[in-house]
């Protein structure tokens, strides 16, 4: 068990895994200085600028080309630095990489790991702001991570790395520096959800950041004698559908929270599989509480409109449970 | 149009290449037009066959390649199975793509031919990256990475060459320029110098070829393939050549006049200036004919095979999609 | 009242707004010619090659530029000739096109209409065959319009011409040739759905062509006894809440059919909308159908494995009335 | 340093927009910094005020302009008020944008100021369809579209040049070239011969200039605006400059020698040498002063307006997302 931020955690993971990969190799903006949030920071020194490798400002051709360089064997970590800026891979990510394989029937694969750093970052306004996670996981081809604590930064990046298929691996810029105890022989299996509170009250679904203010909810819930099951989802394909199910079978009601936006997000997803598949279960509508659809303002007061917090899902579950 | 020195074997292998690829772009007309079998578009490159033969003849076949809607005259010169592509063209089992792809994503990994690609201008980045695996994995491969005229306006281009430039990668970038961009004409829609230029003022050795002189093809392609494989970095060439039809198959090609066309065809056919340079080094028009009619049984096999064979299990639409997460078939 | 295909319809009541605003002007790809899919052709005689104006391959090109051209007070429209090279073109559309009112605090605004031709076709494969309205529906800014007849195509072309906002117009490849009548007349109203079948056993929401396909199904049901609310969406956003919810206080059973991917498809939307708003009023588990999250292979019987039929739909609704 | 026909008044007004310039993110960066008050990211153009003085003073005030996420100083030259930029990047009311969208995306249409941008190059297409819109509407405006060297390797650079030269718009590309993308040397990822070179293959007239030296960039846009608002037909020019600091306020740049860094600032410095130039041309130090301390006066009291203000009304939040189905304050 050993002490790391978020930030240590993945990087940690990394290392390692060139370490016995000669294959794996990172490239993006600035990674030879470490990395615009220092997740690449020593690696540099490590493994040399082959392995760790600066690039021009280019996401699409970083983006084509570490697909080019997975199809012929290597193992490539593309640092998108924004995921606000992975858009201008989209093509590339989505037409191609998520694609090779499929549409080549079965000739290539492309292990990639591809990091978005997401969601709100005090004042970054439109452009450096968003979460677009939903996006990703209504792309068959692609998995979608989207770890909220070091433990899983450190597990699910390790997973990532090992994985053939290409990951969108979206840590959250909020959280780098998170401390929290990392037991590195920790297993993981794609598509399981981990509880971050137990109870038998309600069931709360989120991931990424807000895993940890749901959890911070739930304790205040627990206060109130408010039992919330607080599943992380931690990667929303594969999706823990089978642990969601199980948990609405026991609660009887289905609380999502997340931060991106709710209108055609991923949450309401959970809740139309929850209503499809376990109606009977619910005891009460399911509800979902996400941003509102509208663009990430710059003025804090402005910002925190959008904001899921601690408060808004303690009302929720109260009303909810009343 | 005879040579000094002039290498019969060479050019007789030149021209029946060119005579299979166009062998089998006719088949797969008919196969499209007359048989209905081919379901989604198909782009000939029924004119342009000097390009790939003259390139891949310069290629080892572990060397690499990348290309476009417009690809199978590139994949049949990499080496790939004129049946196997046949049934990918018609959607069956054995398809060198199992007939997920179809012709806009022709591939055949084991001739190292990587992909058509149905977006323009976005293999561009893709051979890079193929060239940058190459380069760390250590070993003497190069890569050939082959686009259109209208693909030079679209960002890949310049994010392609100026990665490969930067990284030092082995790369020839062939851009195969036969004057349209589906029904435009490419030169109204590109600014400057063209191809070249743009290729040249991001730092890259860049070659001019008669792009349906196969011999010529053969002889730049030899040396920019050396240079590439030697210097471990990139290089381009740009090949005139022309679209003798139109863009897929069922366009006429009416935006242009059919009379041009005809003339150009008359006079500037890579196929009958290949057969009269062989003419004039002594071949009797017999072997030739002979050439031609081969590759026409052969094609014309390939397209039996591919008559013959089934569509693929159903199942396929749920298999090679990702090992985690795979999707299940619709509740 | 006209007889009409749907390409025609956009195309005329395209042709009335150029006449009536000498802002309103098209670019893209090939339109000299009439545009892939014939859907500009005479435009280029009427108006000249100014304002309707052929583009180089060039995708983030034609977006950029007509969003610059919209901002100084022109009102663009944007050909992308397939919805998947919209892709090439998504930090245009996203960060730049949809940001750019709030993010400059309304000092600007991007009138455009810009057209994504949609969907399944046949046997174009993984790259020319998405429906990505889903993804359009999630980002802020953007209205989104997926008509799926003559006289909607005819209606809400006129009514997206008209708009300040972008506008993300799908038209469905599959249906150019479709007949239908039209009546220039008609009013519209934004965000409000078309009844294509009424019914009072279940209602039935779909978009797009998949609406053709419903009121086929509904037809069909019809003859059984089984009462169909067939409600056409024709927006995503905004999209017709209040409608949907209606019919099913009346109905109690919500079918959704839509044939882009399920997961995480805006279909998920709509049915967590109406168990969390009209939960009471459901008498048995909603359902979606769509298509599994899998690339569109190009074998005919492979792609039909992917298709949401009008058998499919019969069958689901007969399920939930039994 | 004295010019033949020295026009003092115009020294003069490059000067004191430099000045104006620098003290204005010497107060951004002290609010930041010292005070706390700026919550987002800023970039600061110390070191290449000359870029904007110098080239803003060749346009009309109608005409207009996009800029980067380092677009300060050309958004103050072309005319917006010191006082609500500053609101912009406390996030204040009476901000440009309403503090909604902070210095990242400063804006002021009412000066002809479309917006900085976020996403590096994204503005070269936009600017390029600025002056589109501009040729449509049939008015003799131009549009001065600029970016960094960083820019020039991404897509739109391609993209955004073809289009204007394609369409023969009325535009003026201005690489402020500073060296540095964020901490790499742009030069390390970057092939060929730069920017120019890439814009001359894309058929543009190309200019070089020192970019430290605000007469002769003065000089050389006032030819270059005459040549496109005369033309219709987009220009390019190079301006060389340095980034005296680091990427954003709270970079330290200890990527590279702070000697080298000092060593140029004390040798180049865009201001240091406008002043001698009016110096040698007789302007007294104390009027250079004299302008120095006014700037510093006018910025100290944009920022005290700015702290002053009140943050928006926070239903702002939910305001000029779409008329078209907006949205609503969350449940
Ligand atoms: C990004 C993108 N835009 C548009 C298209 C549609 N399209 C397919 S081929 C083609 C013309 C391509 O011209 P060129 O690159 O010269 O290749 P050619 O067809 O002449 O071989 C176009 C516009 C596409 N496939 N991808
Ligand atoms: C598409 C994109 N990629 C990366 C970034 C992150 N980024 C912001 S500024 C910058 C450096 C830009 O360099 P240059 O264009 O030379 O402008 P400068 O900062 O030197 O003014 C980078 C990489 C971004 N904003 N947008
Ligand atoms: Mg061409
Ligand atoms: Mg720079």
């Amino acid at each position: 068990m050993s002490r790391m931020t978020y930030a240590e955690a993945a990087r940690t993971a990394l290392a390692e895994a060139m370490r016995a990969d000669p294959r794996v190799w990172c490239v993006g903006e600035d990674l030879g200085r470490g990395g615009v949030f220092g997740q690449y920071k020593g690696l540099r020194e490590e493994f040399g600028p082959d392995r760790v490798s600066d690039a021009p400002i280019s996401e699409a051709g970083i983006m084509g080309a570490a697909f080019g360089a997975a199809m012929v064997g290597t193992r490539p970590v593309v640092e998108m630095r924004f995921a606000d800026f992975a858009l201008c891979a989209t093509d590339e990510l989505v037409n191609q990489v998520a694609k090779a394989r499929f549409m080549f029937g079965g000739q290539s694969r492309a292990p990639m790991v591809i990091r978005k750093p997401m969601g709100m970052w005090r004042s970054s306004a439109a452009q450096h702001s968003q979460s677009l996670e939903s996006w990703y996981a209504h792309i068959p081809g692609l998995v979608v991570a989207v770890p909220s604590t070091p433990q899983d930064n450190y597990t699910m990046m390790h997973a990532a790395l090992a994985a053939d298929d290409p990951v969108v691996y979206m840590e959250h810029k909020n959280i780098w520096a998170l401390e929290g105890d990392v037991d590195v022989g920790e297993p993981y299996d794609w598509g399981t959800a981990r509880r971050r509170h137990a109870g038998d009250d309600l069931t709360l679904v989120c991931w990424s950041d807000t895993a940890n203010v749901a959890e911070r909810a739930a304790a205040t819930l627990a206060a109130e004698g408010i039992g919330a099951d607080v599943l992380d989802l931690r990667t929303l394909w594969p999706w823990d559908r089978d642990g969601v199910l199980d948990s609405v079978a026991r609660t009887g009601r289905l609380l999502v929270a997340h931060e991106s936006v709710g209108a055609g997000g991923f949450g309401g997803e959970v809740v139309a599989t929850v209503c499809q598949h376990a109606f009977d279960a619910l005891r009460a509508p399911p509800r979902r509480l996400a941003a509102p659809r509208s663009l990430i303002p710059y003025a804090p007061n402005l910002e925190d409109r959008l904001r899921v917090t601690e408060d808004m899902i303690v009302a929720a579950a109260r009303e909810m449970c009343a | 149009m005879s040579r000094p020195n002039y290498d019969r074997d060479r050019g007789l292998a030149l021209l029946t290449m060119m005579e299979r690829i166009r062998a089998f772009e006719r088949t797969a007309e008919q196969a499209a037009v007359r048989d209905q079998l081919v379901l989604g578009a198909i782009h000939l490159s029924i004119g342009q066959e000097a390009v790939a033969a003259g390139l891949v003849g310069a290629l080892r076949r572990d060397d690499l390649m990348v290309s476009t809607h417009r690809g199978h005259g590139h994949t049949l010169a990499k080496g790939a199975d004129p049946a196997a592509m046949m049934k990918e063209l018609l959607g069956r089992q054995g398809g060198c793509c199992g007939g997920k792809g179809g012709s806009m994503h022709i591939a055949d990994f084991g001739v190292g031919m990587l992909g058509a690609n149905g977006v323009v201008s976005a293999n561009i980045t893709i051979g890079a990256g193929a060239a940058h695996g190459v380069k760390l994995l250590g070993d003497d491969r190069i890569v050939v990475d082959i686009f259109g005229d209208g693909a030079i306006n679209r960002g890949p281009f310049l994010e392609g060459l100026n990665w490969a430039a930067v990284f030092g990668l082995p790369v020839l970038f062939v851009c195969e320029d036969n004057e349209w961009s589906a029904t435009t004409r490419t030169a109204d829609m590109t600014a400057g110098d063209g191809a070249g230029a743009r290729a040249r003022a991001i730092g890259l050795p860049v070659e001019v070829v008669d792009g349906n002189d196969a011999e010529a093809v053969a002889d730049v392609a030899r040396s920019l393939v050396a240079r590439v494989r030697d210097s471990r970095a990139p290089a381009f060439l740009h090949a005139r050549t022309f679209r003798q039809g139109g863009h897929t198959y069922f366009d006429p090609a009416s935006y242009r006049s059919a009379d041009d066309t005809a003339a150009r065809i008359a006079s500037d056919d890579p196929i009958d200036r290949q057969r009269a340079a062989l003419g004039a080094a002594g071949v009797a028009d017999a072997d030739l004919d002979r050439l031609r009619s081969d590759a026409e049984a052969e094609m014309a096999a390939a397209l039996e095979a591919a008559k013959a064979a089934p569509f693929p299990d159903a199942d396929q639409t749920f298999t090679d999609v990702q090992d985690i997460g795979a999707p299940e078939a619709a509740a």
